[in-house]
């Protein structure tokens, strides 16, 4: 219990340092530990499997791949900046966001104790209604039946969404440095 | 395949081929439109010629909605003058549209559909299928007045006459609806066998019907738009074909279809359309006085024969309704040949204004010769088809007891002739203008059509027996309306002699006028200065085109303000106000638009908090 | 998910794998996709209009009729766009990919309308879009990326809505499946969870259908995309992924008759404010993809309005206008791109009077143009006719009146379009254009015949609609 | 008393209005793609609980491990389109993308 609600506040403090960090790099190495802090729940959840995925999916591949994103555009970004054609744009170190005004991210702890506040005026009831609501008992088969019986059409689904961004990758970055993206995926 | 499609199809498919070839092409869309009209020509001659009835029916939807065709004697008649009238159209456009600037490939589209259209109207059997051919010509009527680019404003006409004709065939749509629902059946041979009697919701029918008729023939007051574009100097084929002789055929023979083969009139609604057509027949004929051009003068004389339509068929009996229709036969004749001579001699001397027109007769002698005999015959001067007309009608009116409509008759034919005198005095035979110099003859494409109608002219005259016998007997048997003594023939009577009298007073009064002024094309100005006259003709010289209105204005001044005022109150709402409103919340629209990605999103989230508010805030969660 | 229309997934897929193996080789690549779309969209419409199958007013056909009409739609467009780019496309720009991007949202598509499950419909409703997002940015410039950006970052909340109520139906009812929500629905009165998710699955749907005031996205992307990938998007793309679930959401929850009647109400409600923004936003446009994209999202809206209503009626209104605006928007589409290819612009103001010069492009825009302003007998005219008699049946008389007047609107832009770009005076873009070669004209004249047929026989496919919605609705 | 499940549940809307909030707030696309993964992180958590709350937590499983994977699609697609834009516009800031008006 105390334990649950404490990854949970973990989770959140992560997630609001994710948005609010200025730093890119930090931001997304925030949200990694956000999506450890996920898995740890799934964990409690008695959800390992999921929690596996999330651990190494979420919590690895993604951040990797955002990093490197980071780097080829900030070193590009760097050849701008010599090119002269840039603006905008900071231009040395992992600061190439655009400048924008830091206000709306710094009062995103007011906002959310805001939204806490109106979420447990507004929410809890419904929780509390959906709690209480009396659910169908499903009889709980292991998880590969499920996949392979029971969510075949998923396993369809997901090789078209495979092709699918696998197609999208090659077109949309038919320019070099594309291709360790579409090998990565 | 049935005969009956020929002339609905055939140029209907050839229109759209028309389209489709591009507008360089020398001589393709000409021949391609002449065959075209003239085949359907040939085809509704046969059918004219087979004596039986020709039926066809394509169950399409059921709910009474069949596509039915039914060519029965009056349909023949009908169908025969409207095709017949499309193929000369055709012709002399072949050769009058070469010196337009407007495009002659849209100017044969839509004479074609015109020509198909009308001829769907005049056979179909279904009321729906004929209100759908019906409210069509609207269209094409509006395409052709916004594609003949001879105008100054003929958009603005264009519309003025989408409008008008809009507002007269929506009353049309109620009518036909009512009608249909108060039968039972929408099917006209079925309504035929048991008529209505106009009464009650059937009298609201009638007259709703009644309007979008006389809105057809531009009877008053729906005829505004049709002297407007002949002053604008609209296309005079077009003239002549649309206004000048398709739709006074179509009107017709609506009147006569619904007024004796679907209803039975009683003594108020035969009172009402007489007085209608002397209204009509009187005041334009007397608007056709004042006027110094051309066209539009022919245009005022044009209305002014509808009346003769509308009072011959109000008579009720067999002589007047004869001369009602053979007055609409002879209107598609001399009227089409009239407005055809104008075109020719608009097409060379580049302007329509006789008082720069004059002694055309020996540059044009051709024109001139097809002017004098259709003027005569418009002005009933016998022995020529319209003295004819003329006289059998007034032999029905005097049946029917009312011999002061036939006085007003005799005035009109007066007053038409009197307006005739003035322009071909002033057009081709008053002294040379510089104008005149620079024109010499038609071609050939031109000449043959005026003289073709010019022939039937003649044709149709001489005691009127072939006509008489083989057009309208049949169908006043085919209609049931028994009548005594034969109605053709020269009946040497004192309606004879009250012609002649009458001729004789116009050309007195307009060689009084010509003393007067000394100008021919001002030879009618005495009248218009005459202490009764002179009150409407000032009216009329007034921006305002409307001559009702005017009338309102003049007699009950407030209530003219109220109508204008009313008019102004609708052209806000109609035009102005709707383009002003949109333009606005389109500009707010574009402002709104502007691409910017933080709003999109911020509408987006907030669209999103609205939606799950409004679904829930309400009544939602318990 | 229906496994007996499995094969209009798989085989696109499939050539669109083996396309990409052919880059050396583009006419191999032509062929390969025009005959495997044509052969599907032969076999489509066999399975549903063979003899038979219309002499028995299609009672025996095979199953659920909307997803057939559905796969017919997103053949037929699929096809006509293939075989329209296998002449627009440059060899230059490497065109396997378009084709193999093509195939795969066409296989994403036919998994959206044949899955019976939210969750699967979501899978293939995402790699709809990644299709999409990749294929408005083919062109490399700037309007295509930016296109592609507000398409993708717009949408995404709308995909995590989707997600949220897909969760909270996983308590609710604890399945995803069609028919069990559907017993669940008839069952009783809805509860509010169920309701609660069901608002999350509309409201997902909505902003993927590009539902004012969602509708931002969609815009841009339209006019921003690649030509072709522009008639891919407006024709059937999101209303695949948008209108088709909308319509599902409301045959299987029956919204109008639970008491999730605020849903309706606000489907009603916004696909109203969408036909009314949608309408005039278009009037000042001065670009053509950008005002044919306003007056598409006007269209949607009639579609949402209808089945917001949600009577049987209504939901055949919704669908027959689906199947409609997927032909005349197809069919405007295509045209725009062949006057942007011909006339080098789509700038309204600098074009004028291609009839001359064009007259087959002029001419099935203009019946295009006619359908979706609702003249008769054209198709558009049936379904706008039917939308509108279900919504005056049902007493919702304002909205029957709105639908009637924004015909009217629709007519002003057909208007606005004549004059500006096929009539009017000679331009100097429109004197330079040329009329497209005859295997481009081939989709545009084969939509606009489909157009003026499913008008003139309405009977049959109100009866086949009739067929499809009774037995989804039941 | 408030039970443990509506609890969590707050705690998973309040997350996902954070990821909300961030796609409202900035105009840099690694900040949308951030707050997309919020967003479906939120989810993720949200079939978890509903499975394990159920007793069906396989099926849920089974459901976030494909949701997993959807969100490393999207993130996928998120980065290629913002290289895109930056070799384009040189700069992954969305209000440099409003030529698009009217």
């Amino acid at each position: 219990m105390t334990y649950h609600l404490i990854l949970f506040a973990v989770l959140l403090i992560f997630i609001m340092a994710s948005v609010m960090l200025q730093n890119l790099l930090y931001s997304a190495i925030m949200l990694a530990l956000g999506s450890v802090t996920v898995s740890l729940i799934m964990f409690t959840f008695s959800a390992p499997w999921a929690g596996v995925f999330e651990l190494s999916v979420c919590a690895a591949l993604l951040p990797v791949l955002v990093i490197g994103t980071i780097k080829l555009i900030d070193a590009g970004g760097r050849q701008d900046l010599d090119e002269g054609n840039e603006d905008n744009c900071g231009s040395l170190g992992f600061n190439i966001q655009p400048v924008e005004n830091r206000i709306k991210f710094r009062i995103l702890p007011l906002v959310v104790s805001l939204i806490a506040v109106l979420g447990w005026i507004f929410f809890i009831p419904f929780f509390e209604a959906l709690s209480k609501y009396p659910y169908m008992n499903s009889l709980n088969r292991d998880l590969g039946k499920i996949i392979w019986a029971g969510r075949s059409q998923d396993l369809i689904a997901q090789i078209t969404i495979l092709t699918a961004i696998a197609m999208a990758m090659k077109s949309i970055l038919h320019f070099s440095g594309g291709k360790n993206k579409e090998s990565k995926e | 395949m049935n005969i009956l499609l020929i002339p609905i199809f055939l140029p209907l498919f050839t229109a759209i081929f028309i389209l489709l070839v591009s507008e360089k092409t020398k001589y393709l869309k000409e021949v391609a439109a002449i065959m075209a009209s003239f085949i359907s020509f040939l085809s509704a001659l046969t059918i004219f010629l087979s004596s039986n009835i020709i039926a066809y029916s394509l169950p399409w939807a059921g709910y009474s909605f069949d596509f039915t065709l039914k060519a029965d004697v009056l349909g023949k008649l009908a169908l025969l003058f409207a095709t017949g009238v499309s193929f000369l159209a055709a012709f002399y456009a072949a050769g009058f549209m070469k010196k337009r600037t407007d495009s002659a490939k849209w100017f044969f589209f839509n004479l074609l559909f015109t020509g198909s259209f009308s001829s769907g109207a005049v056979l179909s059997d279904n009321l729906l299928t004929m209100l759908f051919f019906w409210e069509g010509l609207v269209i094409f009527l509006y395409t052709f007045l916004v594609f003949a680019k001879g105008g100054r404003n003929s958009g603005a006409i264009a519309m003025k006459a989408f409008i008008i004709n809009a507002v007269a065939n929506l009353c049309f749509l109620i009518g036909i609806t009512i009608t249909g629902f108060i039968a039972g059946s929408m099917n006209m041979t079925e309504i035929h066998a048991g008529k209505l009697a106009v009464s009650g919701w059937a009298f609201a029918a009638y007259l709703l019907l009644l309007i979008g008729i006389v809105s057809k023939i531009e009877g008053m007051p729906f005829h505004t738009w049709m002297t407007d574009a002949g002053a604008d100097g609209a296309n005079s084929t077009f003239l002549a074909y649309v206004p000048g002789a398709l739709d006074k055929i179509l009107g017709i023979y609506m009147l006569v279809r619904v007024s004796i083969y679907l209803y039975v009139l009683n003594g108020v609604v035969q009172a009402l359309i007489m007085t209608l057509g002397v209204v009509v027949l009187l005041f334009a004929a007397m608007m056709a006085l004042a006027q110094k051009n051309y066209k539009k003068l022919l245009a005022y004389i044009a209305v002014s024969q509808s009346g003769y339509a509308l009072l011959g068929v109000g008579t009720m009996n067999a002589t007047g309704i004869a001369g009602g229709l053979f007055y609409a036969l002879n209107n598609a004749i001399y009227l089409f040949a009239l407005f055809l001579t104008a075109g020719s001699v608009e097409s060379q001397s580049e302007t329509s204004n006789m008082a720069k027109l004059g002694g055309l007769w020996k540059r044009m002698p051709a024109t001139t010769l097809v002017f004098i005999i259709a003027a005569l015959s418009i002005s009933s001067v016998p022995p020529f088809n319209g003295f004819f007309s003329k006289e059998i009608l007034q032999r029905g009116i005097l049946e029917a007891g009312y011999p002061m409509f036939f006085a007003a008759v005799e005035l009109g034919s007066i007053i038409t002739l009197i307006a005739l005198l003035k322009l071909g005095h002033s057009v081709y035979f008053a002294k040379e203008t510089e104008t005149s110099l620079r024109c010499k003859e038609s071609g050939m494409f031109m000449i043959i059509p005026m003289f073709i109608a010019a022939i039937l002219c003649l044709f149709f005259g001489f005691g009127a027996k072939i006509p008489v016998e083989h057009f309208l007997e049949p169908v006043l048997r085919y209609l049931a309306l028994e009548h005594a003594r034969t109605i053709a023939g020269f009946q040497m009577g004192n309606l004879l002699l009250i012609s002649v009298a009458g001729i004789i007073v116009s050309i007195i009064s307009h060689v009084v006028g010509y003393g007067i002024t000394g100008k021919p094309y001002k030879a009618t100005d005495y009248l218009l200065y005459a202490p009764v006259l002179s009150k409407i003709y000032r009216m009329a010289e007034h921006k305002v085109f409307d001559p009702y209105e005017q009338i309102m204005k003049s007699s009950v001044w407030p209530l003219g303000q109220f109508f204008s005022k009313l008019d102004s109150l609708t052209d806000y709402l109609t035009f102005t106000l709707p383009s002003f409103v949109s333009n606005s919340l389109s500009k707010m629209s574009q402002k709104f638009h502007r691409g910017s990605y933080v709003l999109y999103m911020t509408i987006t989230i907030i669209g999103f908090l609205v939606y799950m508010a409004y679904v829930f805030s309400f009544g939602g969660i318990k | 998910m229906m496994t007996s229309l499995l094969a209009y997934l798989l085989i696109p897929l499939s050539s669109a794998v083996i396309i990409q193996f052919l880059k050396k080789n583009d006419k191999l690549a032509d062929i390969v996709s025009n005959v495997s779309l044509f052969a599907g969209l032969l076999n489509i419409s066999y399975l549903i209009f063979n003899p038979q199958n219309v002499r028995f007013s299609f009672a025996s056909i095979a199953d659920n009729g909307f997803s057939l009409i559905m796969v017919l739609a997103i053949y037929l467009i699929a096809f006509c766009v293939s075989l329209f780019s296998s002449g627009f496309i440059p060899r230059t720009k490497n065109k396997h990919n378009f084709y193999s991007l093509l195939l795969t949202g066409v296989a994403a598509m036919c998994g959206v309308v044949i899955s019976l499950d939210f969750f699967t419909l979501y899978i293939y409703a995402e790699a709809l879009a990644i299709v999409s997002l990749a294929m408005i940015c083919y062109e490399d410039n700037e309007r295509g990326a930016e296109g592609a950006v507000k398409y993708f970052f717009l949408t995404l909340p709308g995909s995590v809505f989707i997600l949220t109520g897909i969760s909270i139906l996983l308590f609710t009812a604890g399945t995803f499946n069609f028919l069990n929500l559907q017993s669940i629905a008839n069952s009783g009165p809805m509860s509010t969870a169920n309701m609660v998710a069901v608002a999350f699955l509309c409201i997902g749907f909505l902003i993927k259908a590009g539902i004012v005031p969602f509708h931002t996205w969609l815009i841009d992307a339209y006019q921003g995309a690649y030509s072709p990938v522009s008639a891919f998007l407006g024709g059937i793309a999101t209303k695949v992924s948008g209108a088709y679930a909308i319509i599902k959401i409301v045959m299987i929850f029956k919204l109008f008759e639970s008491t999730a009647g605020r849903i309706s109400e606000a489907l009603m409600l916004l696909g109203a404010i969408t036909i009314i923004w949608g309408a005039i936003a278009a009037i000042r446009q001065k670009n053509f993809k950008r005002m044919l994209a306003f007056s598409s999202i006007s269209q949607t809206g009639y579609i949402v309005l209808a089945s917001g209503l949600g009577t049987p009626l209504a939901v055949l209104g919704a669908i027959f206008h689906l199947f409609n605006q997927a032909t005349f928007k197809g069919t405007l589409f295509l045209n725009s791109a062949s006057i942007e290819k011909s006339a080098g612009t789509t700038n309204m103001h600098k074009l004028a009077n291609l009839e001359n010069s064009m007259p087959w492009t002029t001419w099935t825009s203009i019946i295009a143009l006619l359908a979706a302003a609702g003249l008769p007998p054209l198709s558009g005219f049936w379904s706008k006719l039917v939308i509108v008699l279900a919504l005056w049946e049902e007493g919702a008389k304002g909205y029957a009146f709105l639908s009637l007047f924004f015909m009217l609107v629709t007519f002003a832009h057909f208007a606005i379009i004549q004059k500006k770009i096929f009539f009017g005076k000679k331009a100097a873009d429109g004197e330079k254009s040329r009329e497209m070669p005859v295997f481009m004209l081939l989709p545009v004249v084969l939509l606009s015949m489909i157009i003026i047929l499913a008008g003139i026989f309405f009977p049959h496919v109100y009866s086949f609609l009739m067929q499809a919605v009774t037995r989804n609705m039941l | 008393m408030i039970t443990l499940f509506s609890v969590d549940w707050y705690l998973i809307s309040i997350i996902f209005f954070i990821g909300l909030y961030c796609m409202l707030v900035s105009r840099n696309m690694f900040k949308q793609l951030l707050g997309l993964q919020i967003m479906s992180k939120a989810c993720v958590l949200a079939i978890i609980l509903c499975g394990a709350a159920t007793n069906n937590v396989n099926l849920s499983q089974a459901i976030a491990i494909t949701m997993i994977l959807m969100e490393v699609i999207a993130v996928l697609a998120g980065l290629g389109l913002i290289l895109k834009a930056w070799k384009i516009t040189g700069c992954p800031d969305l209000v440099k993308l409003s030529k698009l008006k009217g």
